[in-house]
């Protein structure tokens, strides 16, 4: 299959999307002529015009809202928010009238739209320019969050988000849009709610989204050269999240390691650490479960700094060693 | 019908019928909100709402100008704006009785009546907070070829949230069919206008978005329509968006926490010489469209439909609990 | 020794503080003359003027920013927001700007800054004033995070947030208002970070904050009767949070209920799960850690749905049985 | 000196020696930008910045209008503030080079370069994120009895930010010793003015707060001296918060990621026609304040200054790893 990157995937979605459904249009800052901010929408406005790709003016809270207004009414707008950070800007208009909408009013609306955002720290922005915060939109009823993590899946699951009759919010990595990936030419989805399996293991199961199942997959590298086998599970959906997917894979492994970028504290990975243990899996643990994420700092800006401020290969590493490790111990558990 | 009136109504193209048909809608949410209260205190309410009021001429007057299949978005104090835009009122009174036939299937309570279909895309516990959605909403209806217009109720207060200025910049910025309605009452709360705003001149603001801007007596209906038809027919014929201001007042308090101990008992009483109903009400029995027997069955018809729907209310089924998590997601 | 309510008990630490530092001022929607939505500053303006009591116009985002800006200049202030959920208009200049400066300027500037904010479900105002968002801002490194369940709490650790010099946001209960309880007259600080075990257990350790404190208690005492002895632990301190106080409970009883009424999607709930399995408390757990949090819906109207959207004392009772029962099964685990 | 240029200064009280003050500033923004280029280019500067260059005339005029213990914020396009605020540039070099030593011990970078003892409350890599940030500042100047003025950049996008709404009107409401300053170089990074405002005439918009406002020619040092300073004195004389808007231009891209799609190159060419540092080079050349051999000494001095803070923040040490978390809390 033709390898495209993460960038020319969304792009492809957006395209092939709006092509199919009159109804579907993307407004942001900058996405028109400029391309958006990482390229991601060069050239849309050349196919479509300046109606169904609208360069908007600096207002966050207005993009979100006036997104959420035209869905309510019948269109299907995919707002672009230049950085995921500025969320923050129209958080009210998300959480309060996006989200709560439908349910406010009896269950009698629909609010289908989505909100493309990119997220994630590495590229010297600092702190107000490389937050993750999935974990915001996760704890909010009403909204879902996907966090694709290939190129295949940055399409697929677009293209799912567009037609769901809900607010989504998509975080893309901003170091991912460069790396490539096997991508169908055409129409196809990928599952809101399905997490993936993307590499089978037998020790460890290490659980992670986005820019971290890259990281993952390279500790599952370094690791199978010790003999240590490890399970690679891709959440790609964080709400809904796929609980059957993690349950099953630890009640094989027994072992389990969470990584996402997000700060550690009050971070997501504590809800996939409760799902586990509220589960069958909670027997079968031979050691506890272990959480990696972000610092406790905003992120810098120094590149070393950056690097050390959240997880790393080397970090996922470690930890799945320090497992292996410790579940001898467990073994001998009062 | 005398002069004055009949000249001004003439203009307007309303005929008589229409204007009989604003009374009865004015006196309808006067006395719903009056029996509101009564419920509250009788505890047969709970939550919080916001009595409309003393306001009824802002959305009747406003309301009246449109076209059935336009939208309005409303506020925390919607009641008003629900009933002028056609809601059923046993239907209203279920949802604030938290019934499961109400209009939210009791899940919205007083600050989220809505009825998409009917044009109404809801009251907003958050203040500003639908001004965004009125402006998607006037997107939207340009997107899909249609011809409506929307219409953003908002208080005072809204005028110094952040979402009023990005909105109504960007409704500018489009040329948006909304137009943009400050329902002036002279306070946020407890914050009088002009403390809370630099420039107590609403409509003046308007010249900061480059769209036009017009103040109103917002305690007479026909001047309330007026304004609102121009900006609706500019609007609709691609003029793009309008904000006006129309100067009113809240006769009750805020909401029930409210004990009034920021404004006199003579500038309430001095309001209420200016009630928009009375005013209305002389203005049509001098010009003889009414007569003090009219006026009296239509008061008598009100408070029989509006017992009616205490009524109707009063029987509906509460929601299962087990249905609870129903209608978060399509 | 003579007891308060919650509302007055905050207005006490606010009048204190203000005669103590004339760098403190509080300025919020109608906290002069109006006396605040729920009374708590009823009558300050008459002690201390329209200039430390200042009624701001209706703009969060300029009251969480204006405060800030007035921090690190060197003032104190202590800013309310109506709602906490409005707090999601004011998070770019609470989240990205307060929390950060510190950090982002190497160090070299405090924010000494309080946000006080009601939260949480139970008096019928629906959806977007009754939420309990404290997770979101847990996870914000820069910000502390705070969550009193007593008149004595209320004071106490609201002294400590003024005098702390980093931005601290303070969640009041809109239940507890009311509640009674003893307060010292005169200045005592809580320290910022401990825990309180408000009643001593055997069987299960409840972890809980805020108006989940009271219900905890309350179904410990019904426990009781029925022979499970639980102890009951306050969090006061959300950030940073107080992890050996809980441990230390847990390695105790071997058994651990989180409640908070916060979503239990991607709420704390999941932290102090991730904190107990990972410390040496996971080796004594008879069972798993149950999380009790609000139901997966935005807080409804109808007084029944809206209780049932939140834990109650009857589902604190329940999940306690559940776990006595359960840890039997935990024995004969593989 | 010249008449005309004689006449200004005079009126204005600004010396030769300030005058020539100004002009090294100009060259010091100017020479610092093109290096900072340079460096990125070079590979040796890494994450994001936004140059300065064409917009000198705005910074140095303004700050020059300061007393030394007034504040300013910045914004994402922030050397050229934090140099006229009297920035060390080699402090400001080795933190773009992320250095133990620079402003922010290497943890901000370009965006966040700060000195808040020295009265430079921080560039902001929110547009619009310092403007409740100024406006608190100033709050606190006048609590604490203290007749420092804030000075508060931001760029035309800014304008379009309920931020910039919510935190004006606050500053109105309350009077406070702060001046808007609008850098209005006609883009907000592609989207021109007259199409991301409804009104492009950014300072007709302190009429919707009761303010004064002023446009003024930000090419011009002179008048954005004078217009700054006459906001200044009004403000610390109790008067209030001013709006200004500074017309300049951005002759670089918006940042590294810029193509510059979106305008041509005519445009960028006239307007370096305009460039504010010769036009104010040849203004005092005539005036005989300046000869061209102080130009090229000031230009010599200015290069050997950037060399040298070049070199020593080659010289600094980077951050140690294990204090990646110091400075989160105070
Ligand atoms: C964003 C936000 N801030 C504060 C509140 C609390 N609140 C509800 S209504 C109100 C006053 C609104 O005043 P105005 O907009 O003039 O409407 P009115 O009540 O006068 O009809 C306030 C402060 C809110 N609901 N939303
Ligand atoms: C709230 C917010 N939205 C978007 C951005 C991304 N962004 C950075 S600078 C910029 C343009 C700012 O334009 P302007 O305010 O005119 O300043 P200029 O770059 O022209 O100096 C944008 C869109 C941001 N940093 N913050
Ligand atoms: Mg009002
Ligand atoms: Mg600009």
């Amino acid at each position: 299959m033709r390898e495209i990157t993460y960038a020319e995937a969304v792009r492809e979605a957006l395209a092939e999307e709006m092509r199919r459904d009159p109804r579907v249009f993307i407004m942001g800052e900058d996405i028109g002529v400029y391309g958006g901010a990482f390229g991601v929408t060069l050239g849309l406005v050349d196919e479509f015009g300046p109606e169904r790709v609208m360069d908007t003016p600096l207002s966050e809270a207005a993009i979100i809202g006036t997104a959420a207004g035209a869905a309510v009414v019948g269109m299907r707008p995919v707002a672009e928010i230049q950085f995921s950070d500025f969320l923050t800007i129209g958080a009210d208009q998300l959480v309060n009238q996006a989200a709560k909408m439908r349910y406010m009013f009896g269950g009698k609306a629909r609010v289908p739209m989505v909100v493309r955002t990119p997220a994630g720290s590495g590229t010297g922005a600092a702190a107000q320019h490389s937050q993750s915060l999935e974990t915001w939109f996760m704890h909010i009823p009403g909204l879902k969050v996907l966090a694709p993590a290939t190129p295949y899946d940055a399409k697929g699951l677009l293209k799912s988000a567009i037609r769901d009759d809900n607010p989504v919010v998509v975080f893309e990595h901003k170091l991912l849009y460069r790396t490539k990936g096997p991508v169908p030419e055409g129409d196809y989805t990928v599952p809101i709610g399905q997490a993936q399996v993307r590499r089978a293991g037998t020790d460890v199961t290490v659980i992670a989204s986005s820019i971290m199942v890259l990281r993952s997959l390279e500790a599952a590298d370094r690791l199978a050269e010790e003999g240590i086998s490890v399970e690679v599970i891709d959440l790609r959906s964080l709400r809904p999240l796929d609980a059957d997917t993690i349950v099953a894979s630890v009640c094989k492994t027994g072992r389990a390691v969470v990584v996402h970028e997000a700060n550690k504290f009050a971070g997501f990975g504590g809800e996939i650490v409760g799902t586990i243990v509220e589960s069958e899996a909670f027997d079968f643990l031979d050691a506890p479960v272990v959480r990696l994420g972000g610092k406790d700092v905003p992120i810098p800006y120094n590149p070393q700094l950056e690097r050390a401020a959240v997880p790393q290969a080397e970090d996922i590493v470690a930890a799945c060693r320090r497992l292996m490790r410790e579940s001898r111990r467990a073994a001998v558990r009062p | 019908m005398a002069d004055a009136l009949a000249v001004q109504t003439e203009r307007l193209g309303l005929a008589p019928e229409r204007l009989v048909h604003m009374y009865r809608q004015m006196r309808r949410i006067r006395h719903f909100e009056e029996e509101v209260d009564r419920l509250y205190q009788a505890g047969r309410i709970w939550g919080t709402f916001h009595l409309y009021i003393g306001q009824e001429a802002v959305a009747v007057g406003a309301v009246e100008a449109l076209e059935p299949d336009d939208y309005i978005t409303s506020t925390h104090r919607g009641h008003g704006h629900s009933i002028a835009k056609g809601a059923s009122i046993p239907l209203m009174m279920a949802e604030l009785r938290g019934k499961e036939t109400g209009y939210c299937r009791g899940r919205g309570g007083s600050m989220h009546i809505a009825d998409v279909d009917a044009g109404n895309l809801g009251a907003n516990g958050i203040v500003g907070g639908g001004i965004p959605i009125a402006t998607g909403a006037a997107l939207a209806c340009r997107k899909m070829g249609l011809s409506r217009v929307v219409l953003c109720f908002f208080g005072d207060g809204a005028v110094a949230q952040g979402a009023f200025h990005e909105a109504v910049n960007f409704a500018a910025v489009f040329q948006l069919p909304v137009v943009y309605l400050c329902e002036n009452n002279q306070y946020a709360m407890s914050m009088p206008v002009r403390r809370g705003l630099g420039n107590p001149d609403i409509a003046a603001r308007a010249a900061a978005y480059g769209i036009p801007g017009k103040t109103v007596d917002g305690n007479d209906v026909l001047a309330v329509y007026a304004a609102v038809r121009e900006a609706v027919d500019r609007a609709r014929s691609g003029g793009g968006p309008t904000l006006l201001e129309a100067r009113t007042y809240r006769w009750r308090g805020h909401s029930k926490s409210d004990a009034n101990r920021y404004r006199t008992r003579e500038e309430i009483e001095a309001w209420k010489q200016r009630c928009p109903i009375r005013r209305f009400e002389e203005q049509l029995v001098a010009a003889g469209v009414l007569s003090a027997a009219d006026v009296e069955r239509i008061a008598q018809e009100v408070r029989e439909e509006i017992q009616a729907a205490i009524e109707f209310a009063e029987q509906q089924p509460d929601p299962d609990v087990s249905a609870l998590a129903e209608g978060v997601y399509a």
